[in-house]
Order: C-alpha cells, then structure tokens, then sequence
C-alpha cells in the first residue's frame, strides 16, 4: 500500500510539471490552433537563464524567479513579434513547422550558448525533503503541484471573467467573426504566447529545481505532449489535469509493469485514446461543412 | 421503368436540428430538375444525402432501381452520380486536366504499383482516360485553360471545371449546387446551354439547386420547392410560378397575392 | 522554353516530359553520377551517396505529406524498421540481399498499416502526433525484442552482393544507390501521373470532393501510407548498409524533421522540389563551413569544435527563411529564374 | 573559399591515384586526425578526451616532435552521431590526409571501422573501450582502457566481498553501454554470492527514476548499480536520498567526473566507482594537470576528467611507436611498433601492452569511493 502511495505522490509531482507544460500547449493551440513543439525548449531556455542569473547573484531565490520570469515573458513576445506574426494567415502546417524549426535552434543555442554539462540549479530552496508519513517528496515538488493548481485557477478565472480571456475563446470559435467583432488576433496571439512562455518558464525552473538543468531538459515537451492529446488540444485546464493523470499513469506502468515502459506509456495512451476519440478527452469535435 | 431516382421520405437531423424532414422526390431519365427554396431549406444537405456525404437519419434513397443505403459513400460515383458544390471544390494545387482526370477516378483500375511502373494496361488506360478528357475540355470550351492550375483561375472558370469533372464521371445523374451564382448574364446563359446539351447529347438527367430563377424557369421541366426542410411544392415551373405557397415561402405571406414576382425574386 | 506547341497525339500528352531539353540534361546528370564515384574521393563520394539515400527517403515522405497531404513526424520510424528489415534476415539469418530489400520495403509498408488505420480518423496536428508516437513505440519495440534485433547491440551489416554483382566498394556502393534513387525517382513521378497520385493529391486537396469522385479515402491514405514506408523502408536499409551497422542511435529523431526540411526547402508537393531540396539540405554543413572558412581561421575553428549546433541552427533558420520568405520552396525560385531567362530583357 | 573548394576538389579527382602509404606527412610537420563530440551532451567525454590528446601531442612536440617534425591534430566534431562519425572520418583520411587517427569518437566509431580497416591508417579508439571495437581484432586499429563488463565485473565481485548476502538492484541504460554493463553483471552473478531483487532498463533520456527506484527498494535493495552515463546516475543517487534509503551505491567511469559528485551533494558521499585510470587525489595526476597549466588553455584546464587522462595514455603510446620508426614513418612501421609495445608507462594508468593479433591493452581497475567534500574519487582499500 505504501509502496502504491509513493508511485502515485511521485506520479502526481512528475505529472504536474507535465502540466504546467501540456497548459502552455493548449494556451496557444486554443489561441492560435497551432501546435508549438517549441514548448519544451522554451521551457528549458528559461531554466538556463534561472540558472545563470542564480550563478551571478547567489542567495536571492525571488531575484532568480522573478529574472526568468521576466525573460520568460520577453522570450515570448520576441518569439511571437518576429517569428510567428510574419506567419499569420499561412497555413498551419507551415507554421506549425515554424515552430519545430524554432524547437531545433533553441535546442542548438542552449549547447552553444551554455554548456553539455548537467548542473544544479541552487536558490537554497526547494531540494530539501518533506515527509509526510513514510513518504519523501522535495519541497519545490510539493510546491509544483501547488503551483498546477494555481495556475489552473488563474486560467479559469481568466477565460471565465477577463475580457482578453473571453475574446480568447471567441477567437478559438471562430477566428474570423471575432475579427470583424473588433478583437485583434494579433493581440491575443500576443498573450497567449506570452502566457505559454511564462507558464514554460514556469515549470522549466520547477523542474531544474527538482532534476538540474541540463541540455537534455527539453524532453520534458515531449513528455507533456500526450497530456495535451489526452486533455484535447483545446481544453486549457483538461491539458494541466492530464498531465498529472499521465504522470501517475507512467509511475504506475513503470512500477507495476516493466521500468522501460515508463517513458512510452504517455505516447501509448494518446494511441489509444485518439482511437476512441479522436479530438482528445475534452477537445471539442469540429464540425465539417460541405 | 422506375424513375431514375427516387428519394422516399428522407430525413436528417443534425443533433436534434432537422436540416431535411420527410422529403420524398423524384427524377426521371432524361429530366433537368430544379430543387428551389430560401436559404437554409435544406437544399445542400438533400444534395449531400444524394450523392452519399450524409446518411439520411431515416427514409431511402433509390438510385437506378437500387436502394444506396448500403452503398458506401465512396462508391456513389461508380453508380454513377455526379455533382458539383456551392463553394467550389476543386483540388485547387492541380491542374485542370489533373482535376478533370480525378473525374475518371472510377473508370479507371490500375493500382500503386501499375501506376509506379507505368507500363502496358496501365498506361493504355491512361491515354483512354486523357482522351476521355479531351473531349469534355472541348465540350466545355477551355482549350486554353488545360494546364492552368486551377487555383489560379477565376471563378467562373472554376465552375466550369468542377462541371467538367462531374461530368468525367460519366454519371446518370448530375447534381447541380447553385451553378450559376456569381456569374455574368453571357456565363450564366453559356452555363444553361451546356445543361440543355448535357442532357440532350449525354443523355445524362440533371439535378439543380438554383437560386436564379431565370434558368430555373428556363430550362427546368419540373421544380421541387423545399422550405425549412420540408417539400411544399412540385411541378412545372409554369405552376409552381402561380403557387401560392411558394410565394408565401420566399416572399412572406403579404405578398402572396404577387405571385408573378416570384421569377424575379433573385434578380 | 519553347512556347507555343502542339500535340498531335493522346499519347505524346501523358509523358512525363515532353521536352528535349529536360531529358537530355537529366541524362547528362545521371551519367555524371555514375561516373562520380571514379573521380571523387571517398569523402566527397560519401556526400554522393547521403544525398542519393537521403533523397529516396525524402520521396518516401513526399509521397505521404507532400502528395496526400498527410503530416508524418514519425517518417524516421519507416527508416528504422527498413534497416532492420533488411539487417535481421541478411545479417542475423544469412538470406541474400535481394530477400533483405524486399523485406525492407514490405515490413514497414505492414506496419505503416498498423500506424495508418488508427490515423484514418485524425486530422492535421492529431495525426502528426501519432506518427510522432508510433515512431517512439516503434524503437521501443525493436529494443526490446532482442532475440530478433540484438536490442541495443545492434546488428553490423556488410556491404551487399545481389544479382552476382558486389556491391563492397564505396564507387559500387553508390552505383547501388543511384539505381535505388533514380527508380524510385520515375516510380514516384509515373505515380504521380495515375490514377493513383491523382486520388493522392484529391484527398490532400478535398476530401469530400474526392469521396463525391469515388475516392476511397481510407483506402488510398492507407495506400499513401504503405507507398510511402516502403520506399523509406528501402532508403532506411540503404542507410543501414551506409553506416555498416543498424542501431536505434543510427536513427535520431531529428531525422524525421531532416525530411520535413527538405520537402519545405525543396517546395511542398514538388517532386523536383525533393531532389533540390536534398541536395541543399546533404550539403548545408559542408558549404556552410565554406563559408565559415571565408571568414578566417577563426571561424572555421568555431566550426570545428560547435559544428553540430551551428549545422541544426542553419537547418532551423533555413525552414524558417524559406517558410517564412519562398513558400514554394526551391522549385519556386527554380521557376522564376527560368521566366527571368527565358524572357529576359522583358518583364513576362 | 573559392580556392579550398579548388582544393577540395583537386584533392577529390587525384585522391585515386595518389599513393596512400605515408600520407599526412611533409617535411616539418605530421598531421593526426580526431573524431569527437564535441557538442551535444556527450561533448563532456569529448572535449576532455580531447585536452589529453594536445597534451600528449605537446609534450612530444617540446621534446622535439617525431623525427624533427612536429605533430598538429585536426579535430572533427559528430556529435556523436553515427553517420557523421563516418563522415569525418572519410574526411581526415582522405581530405585532410592525416597520418594517424587519434579518436575514433565513442561506441557509434563501430559505424567507422569498415571505413578504417580499408584504409588501413593507424588508429587509436579509446574513448568508449567496448567489444565490438577490438573483438575480433583488426590490424590497424588499437584500443587502450577496460571493457565495461570487466569494469562492471570487479567491482560487483568487490562489493559482494564487502556485503555478503545482500539484496542487489540494478538499474541499466537501454543501449549498448547498459548491455555492457548488463554482461558484465551476468558474469559476476555466475560466480555466485549475489542475491539479485530488482533489475531494469530505462529509456535513454529519462529524466525522472521515481518509479525505477521506489520499485528497487520496495525490492529491499541494499547494493545497487546505478548504470547511468551521468545525469541518470545523479537523479537516482537522488532518489534514493529523497526517499531516505541508504543502500550501497556502485556506478562507472563515464560518471566518475567532478560534476556529479557536485551535482549529488551529500548523497554521493562513499558513492562506490570503479575506474582504470589514476584518481584525481594521486600524485600523477596532479602533476598532469600542474604540466597542462603550461600546455593548454585556462578552460581547457578546467575540462580536465578522466577522458583527458584515457586519452593522453592512448595518444603517448601512438606517438611513442611513429618515434620508434623515426626516419622510416610509414603505416605499416606504425602498426608493427604499435603491436610491438610491451609495458609502456604513462603514469596516469597501468603499463600499456598489446601483441600480435592482440588491439586491447586490457588495463587493471581500482575501486574507489566519492568524497563529497572535495569533490574528488579516492582509491578504497
């Protein structure tokens, strides 16, 4: 029964940084109906800059947190002014590989601008170990789970009540009657890429808090992927909740069935759940006219 | 012999909004038809169930003395049913010789690996189809468009492509979703002489929905009246003209006693 | 360019060119090819033979997404399972080559059904999602079935012998890959002008107005899907004999986005637009050390030690310039300064 | 550019002709060739590999090169991926002409050695010393260090000695280094003692050991192999810390660098290692790296591993065979010195020796423990 316990508990940690960033993909798909394969590498972009700013100036937790959080947010509007806006209006599978060519550069950069090696990121907190009964979880875990959770219901708030978030939504229905309603698209690409990159940003320094940064930190988008599948690439809260549906679920193939399963059982989920659905678990079907 | 097509009492019903209720009709050999009603009557969603894109939710569809409820939808080309669509849809990255070839799609056999070698049956078949081709472009008059990609060319142009890949089909019947819209005076009058022609050379019947009274009128020898999903009305277009019903549906009840407008309702 | 001319036959209407010019000169380029591997070196030859192998590979893809419009990330998956087609029956169990490629173009077009039907519900991004998913199952499954794949090991491959002819010197070698390549190249084209590569291009274009033609869509997305693997599935094998030994780490990811660039580079739906676009995506690195090597010893130091990063940086900035500023790709551009000379000093 | 394109070129059409045998050689200079990754994450083995070479390489130079001529390495970066391994090596051999080759990159230089063997230049390949790069054993290609299952074989025999009837776990990458480590594992499971609880594979690039380590010591393990390369080996010493298990941990040489004892903090205190190289504490290599302050750069200095001293002992023996041939430098000399090399001494590993068809000069392994304090491997018992 512990041992069940502790797979879930780290399931659910593992799975809420998954997400944070499987809500970042959602964010822009609903936005903008792209797929950012980016996502993962913006995540660990801000994870090297947390890094660098924690080497520079030690002993200031909230000074790393709040300069990769400003960088995160200037990340995304850099990426969105020039390299996504010049693609308005071209097909989504051109500018969906926009953003993979975006994923390989920034992948590249980290190794040219950074280094191969593995470090620790060191704020002073967040490595120490909780136990609650016997089972051990990081500080900076119990924080990330706290932190989905929050930023679970910033989002919901923010599509249910602000006016941005509204026109979100109208956009994500109908791009071109939200258009002629006086929203700009532009604007609301603006935020939502803004958003993604911060939310990226986000569980990037989670995660090199709990694993190190290291270059190999992108896979992390690869890992969030299926849970936005499984949420519905359109579905916000659905893609932070499957997150952690996916993490427990890796944890659990990998403690009950074969380690090795672990790190496909996310993309066999997503296989077998685009058979029996094939927009997800709450995307919502789109309707075709003839 | 039966008619040529017979619709018994189709329905459909998109989650509980029924497009098409209870609609019975039918086409003869040999007949140009005119389906006519205001917008969102339920014309295009009949179109649909007839040349298999939907499935009615109930009632029948008998093609050619044949029940098409079983028919897979990919197949209604091969019973021979051909169509065009209201916004066109070509395949706009190819050519039009292309787009008129993909017409031929099921006359034709050869497979991935035929086509791959490109040798003997399949390359015999090729030359049949192209000549097959050659005839329509010169049927329609667009010689010089042949090579064009069709995205480049204007609308008008468009639709006389989309007719010539319904007719590469070699259908029996050939549906017409408001061919004429958006057209000039002497394209709408080319467009009304090829249907006559289609009929008349081909031998093939034709299936119109039309929003331009004129050639409904014209060239129509019956009219079927949808409104809100249902039939209200059916006949020659001389009778239907004087049906008050029918100008009830497109007019408004005040000017029922007006029925003559009713031709020049879409000027 | 000839301009006005005319056809007095049906049959001289479907050929696949029907110009002197376009003949004569592919021949002429073919004839250098097999001449190449007398006059170059084993480097330069090597790049030969990547781009003859790259190139059948990216047909493969072209036959998928460009043609059917089907996005695949998982195209590195085909390559794999072809490698080890070939490599398990003619390394492990002794078969003849010939039985190899065969194998190699039949077991990934089996499995590309196995990946195609669930994918024939999904659309776009959905379905690129699960190619990129079924590519990561794959190389678990060759991993781990080792009593057939040596798993991780890997398998060492030699240099073929088929139809008594032996193909162990790098000049013989990439003989092979040239007929490889170039019969590929016309089965791609004599595709493209059937009935099938019409239905291909149907589908990508509109579905519904292809079903309403009598398309078959399941039917031809699956075929889509088996054409395309197996002719990646051969390239994958070809690969595999290149690099001697078949592993999954021979197999990164990234070449699945390789592929992608070069149809992007090359223009989306272009057959033309493949061979320039691999040709231009082979030698990237090589001609960008050149011209690194312009700049001084500096820079070409820098190039040595962070050749690889600067290469996927090129390669990122290249699909994004020509996505962003050519979108027909090479071919485009081809085009245009074809008009330029053909009308120079006039504008059309 | 329009002349190295000349050259290349020129190279390219005369290459068939031109004699093979004594290629990289002109009257000052001799040029050796070096495949590595030096980006990507691997870049941490490479680039430190790659600092012991110019060492090695410098120091023959001050002491007046190979027969008056001095030595120059050209370095070609892969990545570590297959394909461009054979790429840069097709380039240094028949491109850049160099004489020998000092690195044939890690395990993916398996991918080069057909290329190699034909072309039959001298070759040293001592990165990543497995099987399959000298067994069987071609003529012209050397290997220098320890197979991995001999590694992995000593040092579980040690630590069955020092805890007799344990529970053991393990926990290997899913590729060629963890089915190395795997045999070797197997190996000392054959001569008995070693009662075996958990066993897995991860995926290359896991992240995340939560589940892969709860399984280990729900198994009850209390000796566990930790076959990462690096990261994966810090994240499950970390795991095992988080969950407050304290079994005895063993790991291999490509994690015996400084920067996982930093990344490991406390937990990696008496971390068990096994290595055949001299640790960073001995006094052979502290003056290796007092004589590199002289030698390389600052941060060159500061890349110094373990990989740096595998490849100065590799290097110094290559260089140490084309001075015995002095006047008469050729491929063939090269190689019969090289097959001749009995009991070489580099300081910073045992004697070096290989024979007639023997390519691996299979050197002794010491078992050490991390010191969390110092960050360095200290020799145990």
């Amino acid at each position: 029964m512990q041992y069940l316990v502790d797979l879930v508990v780290s399931g659910i940690a593992v799975g809420a940084i998954y997400g944070l960033v499987a809500m970042g993909f959602a964010l822009i798909y609903k936005a903008t109906g792209l797929v950012n394969f980016a996502q993962g590498e913006m995540a660990m972009v801000i994870a090297y800059i947390a890094w660098t700013i924690a080497g520079t100036v030690p002993g200031h937790p909230w000074l790393v947190v709040g300069g990769a959080l400003v960088a995160a947010l200037l990340l995304g509007l850099v990426i969105e002014r020039l390299i996504m806006r010049p693609m308005l209006g071209e097909p989504v599978f051109a500018t969906v590989m926009v953003t993979i060519a975006l994923a390989v550069i920034l992948r590249s950069l980290v190794l040219l601008v950074w280094d191969p090696y593995p470090h620790a990121l060191d704020i002073g907190v967040g490595r120490d170990v909780i136990h609650f009964g016997g089972t051990g979880v990081r500080s900076a875990q119990v924080a990330v789970m706290a932190t989905l959770l929050a930023t679970c219901a910033v989002m919901w708030a923010f599509f249910r009540f602000s006016r941005i978030g509204k026109a979100m939504r109208a956009v994500a229905a109908d791009e071109r009657t939200a258009q002629l309603m006086g929203i700009s698209a532009a604007r609301i690409h603006a935020v939502a890429w803004v958003g993604s990159s911060l939310i990226a940003g986000i569980a990037g320094i989670f995660f090199a808090l709990i694993y190190d940064v290291s270059p190999n930190l992108y896979h992390v988008g690869l890992k969030a992927f299926p849970a936005t599948i499984l949420g519905g690439l359109d579905s916000v809260l659905g893609s932070g909740l499957s997150g952690v549906v996916l993490g427990v679920a890796e944890n659990l193939a990998g403690g009950y069935l074969a380690p090795s399963l672990k790190e496909i059982t996310g993309f066999a989920v997503i296989i077998a759940v685009l058979m029996v659905r094939p927009f997800g678990l709450f995307g919502e079907r789109e309707i075709e006219r003839v | 012999m039966s008619a040529l097509l017979e619709i018994q009492g189709a329905t459909k019903a998109f989650r509980g909004l029924v497009a098409v209720s209870d609609v019975s009709l039918s086409v003869e050999r040999g007949e140009v038809c005119s389906v006519i009603g205001p917008n969102g009557a339920g014309k295009t969603t009949l179109f649909n169930l007839i040349s298999g894109v939907l499935r009615p939710t109930s009632g029948r569809i008998v093609f050619d003395g044949k029940d098409m409820g079983r028919v897979p939808s990919h197949r209604f080309a091969a019973h021979g049913i051909g169509r065009t669509f209201q916004n066109l849809a070509l395949f706009k990255h190819a050519t039009v010789v292309e787009n008129l070839l993909v017409g031929c799609h099921t006359s034709l056999r050869s497979g991935v690996f035929a086509g791959a070698v490109f040798f003997g049956r399949a390359r015999r078949e090729e030359i049949a189809a192209r000549e097959q081709v050659e005839e329509i472009v010169e049927f329609l008059e667009i010689e010089e468009l042949r090579e064009k990609v069709v995205g480049t060319l204007s609308y008008g142009q468009q639709k006389r492509v989309e007719l010539g890949r319904a007719l590469a089909c070699r259908p029996k019947l050939l549906l017409l979703d408001e061919m004429v819209s958006g057209m000039n005076q002497e394209e709408t009058e080319d467009i009304a002489r090829f249907i006559l022609d289609i009929r008349d050379d081909y031998g093939i019947s034709v299936l119109m929905i039309e929003h331009n009274m004129r050639i409904v009128m014209d060239i129509s020898d019956r009219v079927h009246v949808l409104h809100f999903g249902q039939k209200i009305a059916e006949g020659a277009p001389a009778e239907i003209g004087r049906d008050d019903t029918v100008a009830a549906a497109y007019l408004g009840p005040a000017t029922a006693k007006h029925p003559r407008r009713l031709a020049d309702a879409n000027r | 360019m000839r301009s006005g001319h005319y056809k007095e036959s049906v049959p001289s209407l479907i050929v696949l060119s029907d110009s002197t010019a376009v003949w004569v000169w592919g021949g002429i380029l073919v004839l250098a090819m097999a001449m190449a591997p007398y006059f170059l070196n084993a480097y330069l030859l090597s790049f030969l033979v990547l781009i003859l192998i790259t190139g059948t590979g990216a047909l493969g893809l072209h036959v998928l997404t460009g043609c059917t419009g089907l996005i695949s990330l998982g195209h590195v998956g085909f390559l794999l399972l072809g490698a080890y087609a070939y490599a398990v029956p003619v390394a492990k169990f002794g078969a003849p080559p010939l039985i190899g490629f065969l194998s190699a173009g039949v077991v990934p077009a089996l499995v590309s059904i196995v990946v195609g039907v669930p994918s024939l519900r999904l659309k776009g991004l959905y379905l690129a999602i699960t190619t990129l998913a079924f590519a990561f199952i794959i190389s678990h499954v060759v991993l781990s079935m080792s009593w057939l794949t040596n798993g991780a090991r890997g398998l060492p491959v030699m240099r073929p012998e088929l139809l008594g002819i032996d193909f162990e010197s790098d000049a013989r070698f990439a003989h092979l890959c040239l007929v490889v390549a170039v019969a590929t190249l016309f089965a791609v084209l004599n595709i493209q002008r059937s009935r099938v590569g019409r239905a291909f291009v149907a589908v990508r274009d509109n579905d519904i107005a292809a079903r309403t033609m009598g398309i078959n869509l399941q039917a031809y997305k699956l075929r889509a899907f088996m054409t395309s693997a197996f002719i990646s599935g051969i390239a994958g094998a070809l690969f595999g004999i290149y690099l001697s030994f078949v592993s999954v780490e021979g197999f990164p990811f990234l070449m699945s986005i390789e592929a992608l660039a070069i149809l992007i580079v090359g223009g989306l739906g272009s057959t033309a637009g493949v061979v320039l676009g691999t040709v231009l995506i082979v030698l990237l690195p090589e001609v960008a050390r050149i011209a690194l090597g312009m700049l001084g010893p500096q820079a070409e130091m820098l190039f040595s030690t962070a050749a690889h990063e600067l290469r996927t940086v090129l390669y990122g900035l290249v699909i994004i310039l020509f996505l962003r500023f050519e979108p027909r790709g090479l071919v485009g551009v081809w085009r245009d300064v074809k008009r330029l000379w053909v009308n120079w000093p006039l504008r059309h | 550019m329009v002349s190295r394109l000349a050259i290349i070129l020129a190279v390219g059409l005369f290459a068939a002709t031109a004699a093979k045998a004594d290629q990289g050689i002109t009257d000052t200079e001799i040029l050796l060739g070096e495949v590595e990754p030096l980006t990507g994450p691997p870049a941490l083995l490479g680039v430190a590999y790659n600092v012991g070479t110019k060492m090695a390489v410098a120091e023959a130079n001050a002491a007046g090169g190979v027969a008056g001529r001095k030595l120059r390495v050209i370095v070609e970066d892969d990545g570590y991926v297959a394909a461009r391994t054979i790429q840069s090596v097709k380039k240094l051999i028949d491109v850049d002409k160099v004489f020998a080759l000092t690195s044939l990159s890690g395990s993916n230089g398996v991918a080069a050695l057909p290329v190699v063997e034909k072309a039959g230049i001298p070759t040293m390949a001592s990165i990543a010393p497995i099987t399959p790069l000298y067994q069987p054993p071609r003529k012209n290609v050397f290997v220098v260090g320890q197979s991995y299952e001999e590694g992995m074989y000593q040092l579980v025999r040690y630590l069955a000695r020092k805890h007799p009837g344990a529970k053991w776990g393990i926990l290997t990458q899913n590729d060629d280094y963890g089915v190395a480590l795997r045999a070797g594992f197997s190996h000392a499971l054959k001569d008995g003692g070693i009662n075996v609880v958990f066993e897995g594979e991860y995926k290359k690039g896991q992240q995340d050991f939560s589940s892969d380590i709860l399984r280990a010591r729900q198994a009850g393990t209390e000796v566990f192999m930790a076959g990462g390369v690096l990261a994966e080996t810090v994240a499950m010493v970390r795991e095992f810390e988080k969950l407050n298990s304290k079994p005895a941990i063993g790991m291999f040489w490509p994690g015996r660098v400084p920067v996982t004892l930093k990344l490991m903090g406390p937990a990696g205190e008496g971390i068990y290692a096994v290595d055949y190289v001299e640790t960073d504490d001995s006094a052979a290599v502290k003056a290796f790296v007092e004589r590199a302050k002289a030698l390389v750069s600052e941060g060159e200095v500061k890349a110094i591993n373990r990989y740096s001293l595998a490849s100065y002992a590799s290097t110094k023996v290559l260089i140490e065979a084309m001075r015995r041939c002095a006047k008469t430098l050729t491929w063939a000399c090269t190689i019969a010195e090289l097959e001749k090399t009995k009991g070489f001494e580099t300081a910073v590993m045992g004697p070096i020796s290989f024979g007639p068809g023997v390519r691996f000069s299979s050197q002794a392994v010491r078992i050490m423990r991390g010191d969390a304090a110092s960050l360095t491997y200290k020799v145990t018992d």
